[in-house]
């Protein structure tokens, strides 16, 4: 666990996000009658309705919520070209949308100048919303006396057949985690990092499970000890009072954003650049470190509750144009690994 | 036979404007997702490459190999268990029928996932079973996951169609020819083996499709507790719809392998029905006898023993309802809290399953009836490739199927997408197999010389349908339609492409809240379902007149 | 082996409608027994007792010594021809016929020897292979009755098995039926509405109605000496004229309305001087005569070996409720026949007639009984 | 408004069975025509070519002057009663009954006085609100033809319609038939196995054997003056014995192989002198007399109305292959019946015996012909 410090936000910021918002509205609405605004967003509805309803009282505009996985979203995203159904698609990590940019409007929301330079919006439709880093999720009342620091400590022939770890070309938190290992046992070159990924597999005793939430529920519910997964996925749980601790691999970090992305031809267009404007505010960032155990893009922002600080946490980068061409290639690499080591 | 005129009547003009209506929503969409499969990713150049990989990574073909592994073995134990209870609750008195009957379609209404989630709360490794062996008796259980966890679930979820459907075909059955194998000095298990099942094979023989399809096409039990067993489905599934991007081409590529399969055993069960059917005119069904004895205990025990597992999961489930939660986490104490959080936004949801239930179901009932009656009294040509059809949806992936749909109908002027309608076609092909089986398979055992005595009493062949036909259908029908209605209510994975925050149904809801694992409000919001439904059911036999549950 | 088999006040009740409601019965050995009684007065529900298949509210069935009641149908050893035929549909002719003797240990040879040879009785051997649905009806239900005679069983019960037989076909299997019951000695229990068929093989005839035994007795008992009015029509025709009874000392006599006396001297000795009686007269028993009853020809029927002339009589001479009054000529030898508006003058045979109680309830005549 | 119907060269295959061949046969407006015909010969396989069921693989079949081939079965106006009943299971025996008016734009009123009334003709009208599952096999058959008469239509078509019935009340339900069929002047075509019934109802008669139509007339005609011998042995019994023809200038004489000798004066002319032939002599036809033919008594039978002897003869005497040589013996006057083992002596009756060519196949009796 972490200590935290919480911040609560100061007026004149507040009024200042609202009325960047509600400027941005009246200039640039290409439909003012629109009330509406649809979201597509995977995460839960205890993450959505304290932005949402925050939101909606700012505004005025009434949000609609279509919930469901990244993937599905995704999918319906790309199959709605032409005639979008949804205005805002809210969540996915960026290795996962960075290849499906085109589907997404160009928008620079008002915040940019607050948020990390590591994380500001480059590529046009990709604004950063909060910043995850991948994770080891513990078990306690199961781990005993097993020390677990990072990756190489999975590989106690102790843990076999306990590591909760997901099928990679089916979880967006364990490609990236895949990605986190190639680099970080690799020592930076991901083509050195297979080998541990062999070990790895052998490790898992055939085990590969397929969502990203299997991880965590998974680790929480003791059905395995240590699990592979990001930093909200545990926190959670932490902040909940389970028996479950996260681990922050010795060996390096990747910390990825996930963003918040304006459907292309959205229908309410004023109204989704006006919801990017909000959550990526000072206010709805303080919410999300508050309340939702996520870190915020934003400079101005202090770490979140109950999450370690990021000063502890050995961080790493990846080469991010390689991960994108080398996608499917590691996938396929990933899949022959793990069924050989069967 | 006149074989070269085809006469033009209401069952002509029925087949092309079921033809119309498939074309358009089935075939269209279908094979232009199948086409894909013969495509490159990239340049959309036509390729074999796609299959080609399929073949050369064990990844992938060993799931296949998985898939049969489960489907094949589902599907024994499911007729195992389905088959002999729908012969002991037709056949014998059988104490607490009535509930028994309800506690089945209970079970059945567990909505994907949840079900395979109860399992693991009670049979995972720190489940409560397997703590209480653990703790209590030193004995470690196998655990849920894998093979033996698939093979549990899927068997308690499906041998509930097989029951259903051989309850159908028993009620067909004259008496007499059951009295007739007794007269011959033959017993119980003999007449079984010899007389009863041989007539109702074909029943059971849909019934064992509809589970080896559904065995095969479900990816939300092994997504949960297939922990590197992996299958078909999920496969397809995620190559299609993974977090990560997936590769669409060769999903459907996956797919297009799934429906061959299907199409090539659809048309063996076809085949062999058509050998190993009978009519029968059933003026005396079977009147149930009194079960005594060590027979009779054993006969409840394994009836009351296969009902309460099943059941299982829902208890589970009901009871984690009413669990305090922190979060995600289950604390110890109860409360309505679940109920709470879910309720301000249940309402619109209820009314949203029901009515688009309700439309789908009439459709779904009417469409099964009409193209039952023309594949089986009807056959040619036509007919049977309607019939074959219908099955393919079966087999795609709900959520594929769901994005063929958006894909195809998301233009003007076709412009469906994020309709009622889109959301309502999908549950109607999807969920159109139970009822149309069902159908096809009572009638076969229908004798013609009812319809025939109705056109001669001046009847057209169309109004016999309606007025004799159909009613007689009727058993056979309903409990297709009950599987319909259940899975209509409780479908979740096209709806999840296709619904939009007007047309969100309960199981969407449902799904909502697991994906992120908030398995408190997803159990509140099954409850609710399953509450209504069976309400919904009960409301519909009262009002049907009707004294058990299945006709 | 063969059994007897005897009912001993039963009852059968379908909920709440009694259909039979008090029976006993005692079948002999061997014997052939027919049932015979209007539609719906409970044959079949008889016939399904003894066979196991309807429960028993009340009495006892027994096969030889041993109480039935609670033996379930598949160890009683029977054979049953159903009224429905109920042939298994999935089997072919020949598999249908083997169906029960294949529980019977026998071996290959033996088992192909009697099947050969009931289907070449039954006339069927030449549809062997087909399924039943490609059947007719005549030849689906011979399928039935080779299936429950080719296993030997102790107790035969039949409902109706030849129904759908021509004329000829009928006689040549209840020939086949007749040869294998005596040479095995099973035990039958035969239920028909050919009359002619049921006098010709049975040992002995029960008529019912209403679920009620009214008589059982040899057939040439049950025909020429029934025991009330109900039998008498019911078997054959019988012709009803009001009687009065009168005892001189010349002897008894009934007379008919119209004054035509003829004397009896067969009758019970209790009967009152001056009773009201019924005549009952059966078609073949009148002789054309100069003195006797005279009667006017309504119509007129062709039947083969005899011609039946509807007659009309004064209406106080006759019983109320008869549906025709008839005579029938026999005309094999017959030298002149009548037509419609002829009156003739008939003497019924004094020999033959019976005479019944007012109320139809009893024979007047010596020495008949309702239970041989 | 009824019609008449009239097949033409009609051919009827099931695959690659032939069974029927070519069959040609009119029926007139409003005539009662019966099907008679051993079991499996086709009849019901015509009868559902009329009404519509089945296909027709060559010829025609026309109602009045329209041909029908492709008329759909409900628009040809026709009432079946289904060998195997077919009635509903769902609907009680009112609806059942009820199921056909209903298309027939009756007000309430007149429906329910015809329903009442042919449920009270059938006598099912106190189960009119059960379900068929708990009727007797009888009172279903009732349902079934109270169904198809009450509609009234213009052919009515009925596939052994009795056969369930008992004899009493077979007898009731073939006049009310007849009744409605005269009254309304139905069409109707009949298939029964009961010859006696066959005989009573029809107006006219066809013989079948295998698809073939070998003799359509009177009921009478038929009985007495059959056109081969497969007539006059399915259609009654007839004994075949062998005969010689003999021409003289005295007249026509058969002579028995033992040398008795009758002169037959109804013979065609162009018969050769000292032909074989075949002498059929129904047992009715025999009376007991010094002077004749000799047999034994092998078997009795008592038959009601009359006794069945069961005779034997030289070998060479009779036409071999035959199931038995009757005679049968009116015992409503006879003054003696005879036990087995005696020895009677029997005349056949000149005017009434048959003579056949020596394959059967003809009659040669002056004016027989096969079809009138
Ligand atoms: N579907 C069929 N396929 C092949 N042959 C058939 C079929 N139906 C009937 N037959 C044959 O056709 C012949 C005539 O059958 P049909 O039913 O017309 O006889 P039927 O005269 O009505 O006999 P029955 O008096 O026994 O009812 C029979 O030999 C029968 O076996
Ligand atoms: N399941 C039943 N429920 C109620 N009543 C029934 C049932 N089965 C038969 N019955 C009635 O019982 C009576 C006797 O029926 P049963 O079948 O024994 O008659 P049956 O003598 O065989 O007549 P048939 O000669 O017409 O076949 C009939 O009046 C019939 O309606
Ligand atoms: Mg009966
Ligand atoms: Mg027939």
């Amino acid at each position: 666990g972490s200590t935290s410090t919480s911040t609560a936000t100061s007026e004149p910021e507040k009024k200042a996000t609202t009325e960047a918002t509600s400027e941005a509205a009246q200039q640039e609405t290409t439909d003012p009658e629109t009330k509406d605004l649809v979201i597509y967003c995977p995460h839960p509805l205890e993450f959505i309705e304290p932005l949402v309803s925050e939101f909606e009282t700012q505004t005025g505009v009434s949000v609609e919520v279509v919930a469901a996985g990244t993937g599905e979203l995704l999918k319906r995203v790309e199959s709605e070209q032409g005639n979008p159904l949804g205005d805002i698609f809210w969540g996915g990590s960026l290795s996962t949308m960075k290849p499906q940019q085109d589907l997404f409007e160009n928008y620079q929301s008002i915040n940019e100048e607050y948020v990390y330079d590591n994380m500001k919006n480059v590529e046009g439709p990709l604004t950063r919303f909060t910043n995850i880093p991948s994770v080891i999720m513990v078990n306690t009342d199961l781990i005993g006396d097993i020390k677990i620091e990072g990756y190489e400590d999975l590989l106690n022939p102790e843990l076999k057949g306990k590591i909760a770890h997901c099928d990679p070309s089916k979880s967006s938190s364990s490609y990236e985690h895949l990605i986190n290992m190639l680099y970080a046992m690799g020592n930076g070159d991901p083509e050195q990092g297979w080998g541990y990924v062999e070990k790895l597999c052998e490790n898992l005793d055939g085990k590969l499970l397929s969502g990203s939430s299997a991880v965590y529920k998974g680790v929480a519910d003791g059905e395995y000890t240590v699990g592979l997964t990001f930093e909200e996925g545990g926190a959670k749980y932490v902040a909940d009072g389970a028996p479950v601790k996260l681990v922050y691999m010795k060996e390096g970090v990747i910390s990825k954003p996930d963003g918040v992305y304006i459907i292309k031809d959205a229908k309410n267009m004023a109204n989704a650049k006006k919801f990017i404007d909000f959550v990526t505010g000072k206010d709805a960032q303080t919410i999300i470190i508050e309340k939702l155990n996520r870190r915020s893009v934003r400079t101005d922002v202090p770490a979140p509750n109950g999450l370690e600080k990021i000063e502890n946490i050995n961080l790493i980068y990846d080469d991010e144009e390689l991960v994108v061409e080398k996608k499917q290639e590691w996938l396929d690499k990933f899949k022959d690994i793990f069924t050989s080591a069967q | 036979m006149n074989k070269a005129k085809i006469k033009w009547d209401f069952w002509s003009t029925m087949t092309l404007v079921i033809m119309a209506i498939f074309a358009l929503f089935l075939i269209y969409p279908l094979f232009s997702l199948f086409i894909s499969g013969f495509q490159d990713a990239e340049t959309g150049a036509f390729t074999l490459s796609n299959f080609a990989r399929f073949f050369e990574k064990k990844y992938y073909y060993q799931s296949m190999i998985n898939s049969f592994k489960v489907t094949v073995s589902v599907t024994f134990l499911a007729i195992l268990i389905g088959a002999p209870i729908a012969y002991f609750m037709t056949c014998y008195k059988i104490k607490f029928k009535g509930l028994i009957e309800v506690l089945v379609i209970i079970s059945m209404l567990s909505p994907p996932f949840i079900g395979a989630y109860s399992w693991i709360l009670l049979g995972g490794r720190s489940g409560v079973i397997t703590k209480f062996f653990l703790n209590t008796f030193g004995i470690e259980l196998p655990s849920v996951y894998g093979f033996g966890g698939i093979l549990l679930v899927f068997t308690l979820k499906l041998y509930p169609f097989i029951y259903l459907y051989v309850s159908g075909a028993l009620k067909k059955i004259d008496v007499s020819l059951s009295e007739a194998a007794e007269s011959l000095g033959c017993n119980s298990v003999k007449k079984v083996i010899t007389i009863i099942i041989p007539l109702i094979l074909p029943t059971v023989l849909a019934g064992a499709l509809l589970v080896f399809m559904n065995a095969l096409a479900d990816f939300g039990t092994p997504m949960l507790i297939g922990e590197g067993f992996s299958v078909m489905p999920v496969i397809i599934y995620s190559e299609f719809i993974s977090e990560v991007g997936g590769q669409a081409n060769f999903a459907a590529a996956m797919a297009s392998i799934m429906v061959l399969i299907t199409a090539l055993l659809f048309m063996a069960q076809k085949y062999v029905v058509n050998k190993k059917s009978f009519t029968m005119s059933s003026l005396r069904p079977i009147q149930p006898k009194e079960a005594k004895g060590i027979k009779g205990f054993l006969m409840h025990a394994f009836i009351y023993f296969a009902v309460f597992l099943s059941i299982i999961p829902q208890l589970t489930v009901i009871y984690t309802s009413f669990l305090k939660t922190k979060g995600s986490m289950f604390t110890s104490g109860f409360s309505l809290d679940s109920y709470r959080s879910v309720l301000k936004n249940a309402g619109k949801a209820i009314a949203n399953s029901y009515i688009y239930g309700i439309i789908a179901i009439i459709i779904i009932i009417l469409l099964g009836m009409f193209i039952a009656y023309l594949s089986t009294r009807r056959k040619n040509v036509f007919t049977s490739i309607i019939d074959t059809v219908t099955m393919f949806p079966y087999i795609v992936p709900g959520s594929v199927l769901g994005i063929t749909l958006l894909l195809a109908f998301n233009k003007k002027p076709l412009l469906l997408s994020g309709t009622v309608i889109i959301m309502i076609v999908a549950f109607v092909i999807r969920r159109l197999p139970y009822t149309l089986r069902s159908s096809a398979a009572i009638l076969y055992q229908i004798s013609p010389s009812m319809e025939e005595a109705s056109i001669s009493l001046g009847y057209s062949p169309v109004r016999t349908f309606f007025k004799v036909t159909a009613i007689m259908m009727l058993p056979g029908v309903l409990s297709g339609a009950l599987l319909s209605w259940i899975t209509v209510i409780n479908e979740l994975s096209s709806s999840i492409i296709l619904y939009t925050g007007n047309t969100r149904t309960m199981s969407v809801a449902i799904y909502t809240e697991v994906i992120r694992a908030s398995y408190g409000t997803a159990a509140a919001l099954s409850t609710i379902l399953t509450v209504t439904t069976v309400i919904s059911l009960l409301i519909f036999f009262k009002l049907s007149g009707s004294k058990d549950v299945n006709i | 082996m063969s059994v007897s088999i005897s009912a001993q006040e039963v009852v059968k009740k379908y909920g709440e409608v009694t259909v039979i409601p008090n029976l006993s019965v005692e079948i002999k050995n061997g014997e052939f027994f027919t049932l015979l009684g209007p539609s719906g007065c409970g044959k079949t529900t008889l016939l399904r007792m003894i066979a196991g298949f309807n429960s028993i509210e009340g009495g006892e069935i027994k096969f030889g010594e041993q109480v039935i009641n609670n033996i379930p149908a598949h160890k009683r050893n029977i054979g049953m021809v159903f009224q429905n035929y109920a042939i298994f549909p999935h089997l072919t002719v020949r598999q249908n016929v083997e169906y029960g003797l294949k529980l019977r240990k026998l071996n290959k040879e033996e088992m192909k020897k009697k099947i050969d040879h009931i289907l070449k009785v039954v006339k069927i051997e030449e549809y062997q292979d087909r399924l039943p649905e490609r059947l007719s009806g005549g030849q689906q239900q011979r399928v039935a009755l080779a299936r429950a005679i080719v296993i030997h069983p102790s107790v035969l019960l039949m409902d109706e098995p030849l129904s759908n037989l021509d004329a000829k076909l009928r006689v040549e299997m209840r020939g086949a039926i007749r040869d294998v019951q005596k040479e095995v000695g099973i035990t039958t229990v035969y239920v028909t509405h050919d009359q002619e068929e049921a006098l010709a093989v049975s040992d002995r005839i029960a008529v019912m109605k209403e679920g009620i035994i009214q008589q059982v007795g040899a057939p040439y008992k049950i025909y020429t000496r029934p025991a009330n009015i109900f039998v008498a029509t019911f078997i054959g025709h019988s012709n009803l004229f009001k009687g009065i009874l009168t005892t001189t000392p010349e002897g008894t006599f009934v007379k008919f309305r119209n004054g035509y006396e003829i004397q009896m001297d067969t009758l019970v000795e209790v009967t009152r001087d001056k009773a009201n009686v019924i005549i009952a007269v059966r078609p073949e028993e009148f002789s054309i005569s100069d003195k006797g009853i005279n009667a006017i020809i309504k119509s007129k029927t062709f039947l083969g070996k005899y011609v039946n002339y509807e007659l009309t009589f004064d209406e106080d001479m006759i019983v109320p409720g008869q549906p025709s009054i008839e005579y029938s000529q026999d005309i094999g030898h017959a030298e002149r026949t009548y037509e419609v508006g002829d009156t003739i003058t008939l003497v019924p045979n004094k020999s033959k007639i019976n005479i019944f109680t007012d109320d139809g309830s009893q024979s007047l005549i010596k020495d008949v009984s309702a239970y041989e």
